[in-house]
């Protein structure tokens, strides 16, 4: 169960309006991802759903009935905070079991589900400590164990992986990817500032910015398509290379967009444009060449494989036509 | 040269204000000033906070005003006045002056006094046709008769008889008059012999027992002067043991017995002629450690003689203890009481202050408790004043 | 105690710190000293001489006698003597024992949900918890005579109401009867206590990290459980300390019994039979002894209490 | 329980608490607009607005004095008790040093005797200290009950204060003194409070050591000044003056606490750490 | 100035030694990441240079000097705290201002540092904010903030970017690398799990494992050349595959490891390995496949661009040759 609708839900904080109306629909079962800069009301809009914080105006509707006033414990959600807030006097077990015991679940039950948590998250070791002898990224993974534990119809994950290793936080979020494909019912929400993350793990983003919705859809309808400007630089890492003037004009828009797996480095006489190589980043598995193309910022290229180009070169650039995205004045795209 | 004193007292009623006046003919006389330190009524604060100034020896405070059961136990801290006020020692009342002298020294002398009276109500008296009781045992009747007829006249919190049961002070006051009315002697005797185990004594306190939950609250064994006073003063008690500060207050304009009521000396019992009313009052003393004992010694002849007490009879309606003071007209026209309370002098016992010394407070204590456990039904009379009579042989120990 | 021996060169930031510790230590220390050590010695000091408050100064080593001292009669009956075989310091004993485990687990019980009462949001907070404490802030010698005027048997209001509410059908005699007259003192010290506790767990409660009562709420955690599981173990330290100062206080509860119910063998606590044997009774040293037992159980209760409550005295279980 | 028992419940509870604390104050104000013999009788609502009693207490001698006295003897009292307490209580509760528990217990030892057995002693002290009859030796003495006080429950509270905060600010180049004052201290806001009001009021409220250690009206705290309230007589007790008295000074205390209350907030370490 | 030398350094807490004997020299003005699992302790490393913690064993040397027991705030460090550590009580300007304050600058340079600071982490907004009023985000970026203005000539960073979104974190990393660059005297060690920060700003990457050094070197080195089977995992993402049995024999090895990057998809024919799709991610600019060889893990295959490759088709794996690297039974490399 558990569909989710809001409409044109707002949030405001003393004189602050941080939610600024939004209507948004997750589907029952989806994989919903939030994102947006930080500090655009995320956490702000998971705290609604969950009934942590009251909405200020607008509906929330779980499956067609209003909740607006209802109790976090009866919407049936289980969350993980990005502060954390686990139990400071309690044991890792404790903190991981606490929620389990209310559910009169048996005392074998829930050391079981417990304890496989903890292995699937790899803190069955520290069971025994207490939060503050853990490591940040231990503390998180308790907090996780503490959600899932409890199998809830709704999770609500804020920023669960941030403080993970890249080994751990790629086989966490396969975790994650996988309980959403066992309990197909469950209605997952997930906030995130990790591209991968994000694109891998969502049926569907909702990006944020100050508060309002700026674009829902499917990872690759984001990427591909992104509906506006802000969209189209949020999206993507390294950012889409924007360019203006000129190099826009050429192509009929106010900004032309292309991202750097989007550009071929060519011979600098056959190339659309060409410049200086004034930076260079080696991630061992890609590099990215940032290129004084004459714009206001270097456009970065990325090239696969080992570095050959070396730092002062002059390199021609060919961006891929199919690629290129033009927006207008106001940031919208132009079809 | 001019000294300035420090006299401590409790500070009670106008006394402190009143004070300046009453010794500005002294100051005058002399050229040394006085200044009071005042202290909170209680006694017990009082003679804690004297003792242990005594006991350090401080030199900040010349006089004390003390309680008359206090002499002898502070009495190693005091200057003897016997030398200095030989002339003014023979105008007082011997029993007063006798409950100062310890060992042949004259601890403090009196500047006024106090004694209980049985206070009665003239109306109810009358109403049913009874004499004013001269027996505790027409107390009883009296007190049971008029309350049995005043509850089915619809008082339904009608008493015939309060008086101070709790156990403290007041309660030895109390007894001391059952038993020596009812001629059981006064618990220790001057000669120091303690006398308090007798048939009388025990026959007192079995008739009070009867009392308590009769004719008087079962409260009572809590009540202290102003919760006996408060029954009284509210219309809700025949008859009422009492210091004669009730009777000023009775008589108030708000008073629901304003005009109702007259004193007269307590009862005897058990057969034993002559009635007895515990002496109260207060004395100056002077510090052995004063550096200014001349100027001191001559502030405490001032504040005891004549002069002053007059002063003090009819500005604060103080009992003098000077007899002469009975016949004074002056006081008489400002205060009708004072000639009242003549009578109940005439009666009055001390507590056994001066033969037991310095234990006095332990021997009362211990006194009161067996009495408010006999009222209180821990025991019987007789039971209790055994056991009384042997802890008060083992605290005199071979001698008080 | 022992800091660590400081090693040569610069100070390390442990001892950084325990040298600021010291300094910051020395002044209470000082203080204390000052008011607390030449006191509290000289009592000790005088419980094994036979001074009197008449002669301060003049009082000779006497031993354990206060305590207690056997003497042969000539008889040849041997009796005892001294506070220990003294029945009116048991009957004190026990009559405080039973005064201060009734009054503090009855006022800690109170305290608590009075402050979480406090803890909620209502409006009106502010001037509540203003009302709360007026019974501590009224001088307990007055606070002790209003009630001994409100539980008076004749005028009392308490009888008052509790007649007109047809709950008794006599007015009782509160303070007087040695069956009610515990009573009585345990209403009253628990009514002018409890706001002492109550402000203490509620400063605790407020120190309580927030965020996991959201955690709690998110798991449908009862507020009774949240309560006995999560807040309880967190302000237990404060609830401890609390705990602490109340059993001190009612162990040595002294105005109280002395206003109310002065000399009712009912509810004569060590305090005032102490008070009574060295100021009144001219016994100093024999109270002094009383009062140096009196300390003495005071802490055996308080190390059994911290003992058996496991409290963390240094905090490094907690750290 | 649906909402609205559960306030109308809570609503009753906070107004039966309020009205078992605050009843005998209120039954001492209807008493102290009595005189006479209405103080003998039980009274819920008070009969006439007579404030003789109110003027019989202020215009008596020194009452104003007395209560500034108090006023200043308290609040220095506490001012150097809290400032004593919160720097032994940082010592103790975050620096690691043998025989910590030991010195807790010998604080906590101070205030195991009974008041009267130090009087003796302390009276000595005093008197040693050339300090008898001043302010200072109701302040002095009163560190015997609110020190080992409050350093207790500040150690208790301080302990809890996160340790990263701390941390923070000594790399930051922050001393222990800058610690507790500029980091600790406004996170202590409700112990600070909770702990000085109720010193404050101890301080305000004893009698004992005040009695003894002065000797002159004009150094005399409230509480003996209301002990100094009397009838016109030995016996009589002045019911409707002492009553006015407690109400005068409880008044300052209210006051007090109105103000300082405030500060007992929740959630003051909320947002500085995470975990 | 600031060379910092750990010479066998070791930490304990009660019974548990977390720091097992580090030995590490860090050099001047160099940019040192340290990474590793959750838990390894890389925070307490930190912390051991910092002078919060106190060395249980072995010696630290800052320009050759003993300075185990100096006092942090003589070190000349600042510092970013896993946790943040902010204080409570104080807006975010007196955050940020507290440690000038303490070293008595004047009001005003302490005001244009603060600003300057606040503005290059986009909270400038916010200075008059207190933390609780703050996202995650921006209370992180506080606790940069903080750590900046100070101008110390070691900086601590415990992942100071986890709850940053994708922009900012670029740019924030950007930043930092400028300020390295622009204080070519300053030290810096940074902890982070990211793989993008680790191999862009560091000089050299520490890898830490359960409290040792497994292997130092600069990002090239250990993306390339990785010490151990450790290493080799660690670094890079998605992971090195690793392969073992007939796989690695043919390679006479015990393990063969070979990097998503490293495998081109071909004809399943003429393929050395082949298999089924298994699963695949897309990240927009590229997509990984999960490929089902027969060994005990699917292989992932990183392929820029475009999915085209249906779940579930048999296609040929071939593995960079140049790219494969060997393993012995101990993980040590055979070379
Ligand atoms: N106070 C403590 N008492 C006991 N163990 C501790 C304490 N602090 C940390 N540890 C343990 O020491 C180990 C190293 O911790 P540390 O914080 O250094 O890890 P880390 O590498 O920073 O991990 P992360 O990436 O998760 O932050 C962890 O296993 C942790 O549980
Ligand atoms: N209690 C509060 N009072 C005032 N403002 C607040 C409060 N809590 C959050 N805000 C503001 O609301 C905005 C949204 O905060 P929110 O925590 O939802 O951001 P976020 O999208 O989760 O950011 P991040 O990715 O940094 O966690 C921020 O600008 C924040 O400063
Ligand atoms: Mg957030
Ligand atoms: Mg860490």
């Amino acid at each position: 169960m558990a569909k989710i609708e809001l409409n044109n839900v707002t949030k405001t904080y003393g004189a602050h309006q941080v939610i600024k109306g939004i209507d948004l629909e997750i589907r029952k079962g989806e994989f919903m991802v939030f994102v947006g800069p930080s500090g655009c009301g995320k956490s702000t809009l998971l705290r609604l759903i969950s009934g942590l914080e009251e909405i200020s105006t607008g509906d929330l509707l779980f499956d067609g009935t209003r909740v607006n006033g209802l109790v976090p414990s009866k919407r049936g959600i289980a969350m993980v905070f990005q502060s954390y807030a686990l139990y400071p006097h309690m044991k890792v077990y404790d903190n991981m079991a606490f929620g389990l015991e209310l559910a009169k679940s048996s005392k074998d039950e829930i050391s079981r589900r417990v304890r496989e948590a903890a292995r699937l998250l790899q803190i069955d070791h520290l069971l025994d400590r207490l939060p503050k002898e853990l490591s940040g990224g231990q503390r998180q993974r308790v907090a996780i164990g503490r959600a899932i534990v409890r199998d809830p119809k709704v999770f609500l994950f804020d920023e669960p992986l941030s403080n993970l290793d890249a080994a751990l936080r790629v086989q966490t979020r396969l975790e994650i990817a996988n309980l959403h494909h066992a309990m197909k019912d469950v209605t997952m929400i997930y906030v995130t500032h990790d591209q991968v993350e994000a694109m891998t793990l969502a049926d569907r983003i909702a990006v944020l910015r100050d508060g309002r919705l700026e674009q829902v859809g499917t990872p690759a309808e984001l990427y591909e398509r992104p509906n506006s400007l802000f969209v189209a630089g949020f999206i993507g890492s390294p950012k889409m290379n924007f360019l203006t003037g000129a190099f826009a004009a050429a192509e009929n828009c106010i900004t032309l967009g292309i991202r750097p797996e989007h550009v071929t480095v060519t011979d600098p006489a056959a190339a659309r444009w060409s410049g200086e190589v004034v930076h260079a980043e080696d991630l061992g598995s890609d590099n990215y060449l940032f290129v004084q193309i004459g714009a206001d910022t270097p456009v970065i290229v990325r090239q696969p494989g080992k570095l050959t180009i070396p730092l002062g070169s002059r390199i021609g650039l060919s961006p891929d036509p199919a690629h290129i995205h033009r927006f207008d004045a106001d940031g919208t795209p132009v079809r | 040269p001019a000294d300035e004193l420090f006299y401590v007292s409790g500070a009670i009623g106008n006394a402190i204000a009143n004070f300046k006046t009453l010794v500005q003919p002294w100051e005058q006389a002399t050229g040394h000033t006085v200044t009071i330190v005042p202290m909170p009524a209680s006694t017990s604060d009082q003679f804690a906070q004297y003792r242990l100034w005594l006991a350090a020896g401080t030199a900040d405070i010349d006089l004390y005003q003390t309680d008359v059961i206090w002499a002898p136990q502070l009495a190693d801290h005091f200057v003897d006045m016997a030398e200095p006020a030989k002339d003014l020692v023979p105008q007082h009342f011997p029993s007063i002056i006798e409950s100062q002298t310890v060992g042949g020294k004259l601890v403090a002398l009196p500047i006024f006094t106090d004694a209980p009276a049985l206070y009665y109500r003239k109306d109810l008296l009358e109403k049913h046709g009874k004499p004013v009781p001269t027996t505790w045992e027409d107390l009883t009747e009296t007190a049971r008769a008029i309350q049995d007829a005043e509850r089915a006249a619809g008082k339904a919190d009608f008493w015939g008889f309060v008086w101070q049961g709790n156990a403290y002070e007041g309660l030895t006051c109390n007894a001391l008059e059952w038993v020596k009315s009812f001629g059981g002697g006064q618990i220790v005797e001057p000669d120091g012999s303690i006398s308090i185990n007798n048939a009388q004594a025990a026959a007192a306190l079995d008739l009070v027992k009867g009392w308590v939950g009769s004719i008087s609250p079962a409260g009572v064994l809590a009540y202290q002067e102003e919760e006996a006073r408060g029954v009284w003063q509210t219309g809700n008690a025949v008859f009422m043991r009492n210091w004669p500060y009730a009777y000023g207050l009775g008589n108030g304009t708000d008073s629901a017995v304003q005009g109702l009521f007259d004193v007269a000396p307590l009862p005897s019992g058990g057969g034993h002629e002559g009635s007895a009313a515990t002496l109260g009052g207060w004395n100056i003393a002077v510090s052995k450690y004063s550096t200014k004992q001349d100027a001191a010694i001559s502030l405490a002849l001032y504040l005891a003689g004549p002069e002053a007490q007059k002063q003090r009879a009819i500005s604060e309606s103080n009992l003098p203890t000077i007899v002469a003071l009975y016949d004074d007209a002056e006081i008489a026209a400002a205060q009708p009481i004072i000639p009242l309370w003549k009578d109940v002098f005439t009666q009055a016992v001390p507590r056994p202050s001066a033969p037991t010394k310095g234990k006095y407070n332990e021997v009362s204590a211990r006194f009161w408790s067996a009495v408010h456990n006999t009222l209180s039904g821990n025991g019987t009379a007789a039971e209790n004043l055994e056991l009384l009579e042997l802890e008060l042989s083992d605290i005199k120990g071979s001698s008080w | 105690m022992t800091f660590l021996p400081l090693r040569s060169g610069e100070p390390s930031l442990l001892q950084q710190r325990q040298r600021a510790a010291f300094w910051f230590l020395a002044p209470m220390l000082a203080a204390l000293i000052c008011v607390a050590a030449w006191p509290l010695l000289r009592t000790i000091w005088f419980s094994f001489t036979d001074t009197t408050l008449s002669d301060l100064y003049g009082g000779q080593w006497i031993g354990f006698d206060n305590y207690l001292s056997m003497r042969t009669l000539s008889s040849g009956r041997t009796v005892w003597r001294g506070t220990l075989v003294d029945p009116a310091w048991w009957n004190a004993v026990w009559n405080t024992l039973r005064f201060a485990l009734v009054s503090v687990t009855l006022e800690t019980v109170l305290g608590l949900i009075v402050a979480l009462v406090l803890n909620a949001e209502f409006r009106g907070r502010g001037l509540v918890r203003a009302a709360i404490l007026i019974p501590w802030a009224i001088p307990t010698i007055v606070s002790a005579k209003i009630w001994a005027w409100m539980l008076n048997d004749q005028f009392g209001i308490i009888n008052d109401m509790l007649l007109s509410l047809d709950l008794i059908d006599q007015k009782i005699a509160w303070t007087a009867s040695a069956d009610t007259a515990m009573y009585a003192v345990l209403i009253v010290d628990i009514w002018k206590t409890t706001p002492f506790m109550a402000l203490l767990i509620l400063a605790g409660l407020q120190m309580v990290p927030r965020d996991i009562y959201e955690a709690a709420r998110i798991d449908g955690i009862h507020p009774v459980k949240v309560f006995f599981r999560v807040t309880l173990p967190l302000i237990r330290p404060t609830l401890m300390v609390a705990v602490i100062f109340r059993m001190l206080d009612s162990l040595r509860i002294f105005d109280l019994v002395y206003v109310l119910t002065p000399n009712s063998a009912a509810t004569k606590t060590m305090s005032v039979i102490s008070r009574e044997n060295m100021v009144d009774f001219d016994k100093f040293a024999y109270g002094a002894a009383q009062s140096t037992l009196l300390f003495s159980i005071i802490a055996i209760f308080v190390l059994l209490y911290i003992w058996l409550g496991r409290v963390d005295l240094t905090g490094d279980s907690s750290r | 329980m649906p909402q609205p028992i559960k306030t109308v419940a809570f609503y009753a509870l906070v107004a039966g608490i309020v009205l078992f604390s605050v009843f005998p104050f209120y039954y001492a104000i209807v008493t102290s607009f009595a005189t006479g013999t209405a103080l003998f009788e039980a009274n819920y609502w008070p009969k006439a607005f007579d404030l003789s009693n109110y003027s019989a207490v202020l215009g008596g001698r020194n009452f104003g004095r007395s209560i500034l006295n108090s006023l200043f003897i308290a609040s220095t009292t506490v001012i150097c008790a809290l400032f004593l307490a919160v720097t032994a209580s940082y010592a103790l509760a975050r620096v690691r040093f043998r025989g910590r528990g030991l010195l807790l217990m010998t604080i906590l030892a101070v205030s195991m005797f009974p008041q009267i057995a130090v009087l003796a002693g302390l009276f000595e002290v005093i008197r040693f200290l050339g300090i008898f009859n001043t302010p200072w030796a109701m302040i002095l003495s009163y560190t015997i009950f609110t020190l080992p006080f409050t350093v207790w429950v500040l150690t208790t509270f301080m302990r809890d204060l996160p340790v990263e905060i701390e941390e923070a600010a000594i790399v930051d180049g922050a001393t222990p003194w800058i610690i507790i004052t500029r980091v600790f201290l406004p996170l202590l806001w409700p112990a600070l409070v909770t702990t000085g009001l109720l010193a404050f009021i101890g301080a305000w409220n004893e009698f004992l050591f005040a009695l003894t250690f002065t000797s002159s009206e004009t150094t005399r705290t409230v509480p003996v000044a209301i002990g100094l309230l009397s009838g016109a007589s030995q016996q009589e007790i002045p019911w409707g003056p002492i009553m006015a008295a407690s109400v005068i000074v409880t008044v300052p205390l209210v006051i007090l606490v109105l103000i300082f209350q405030r500060k007992i907030v929740a959630g003051l370490t909320a947002g500085g750490v995470k975990g």
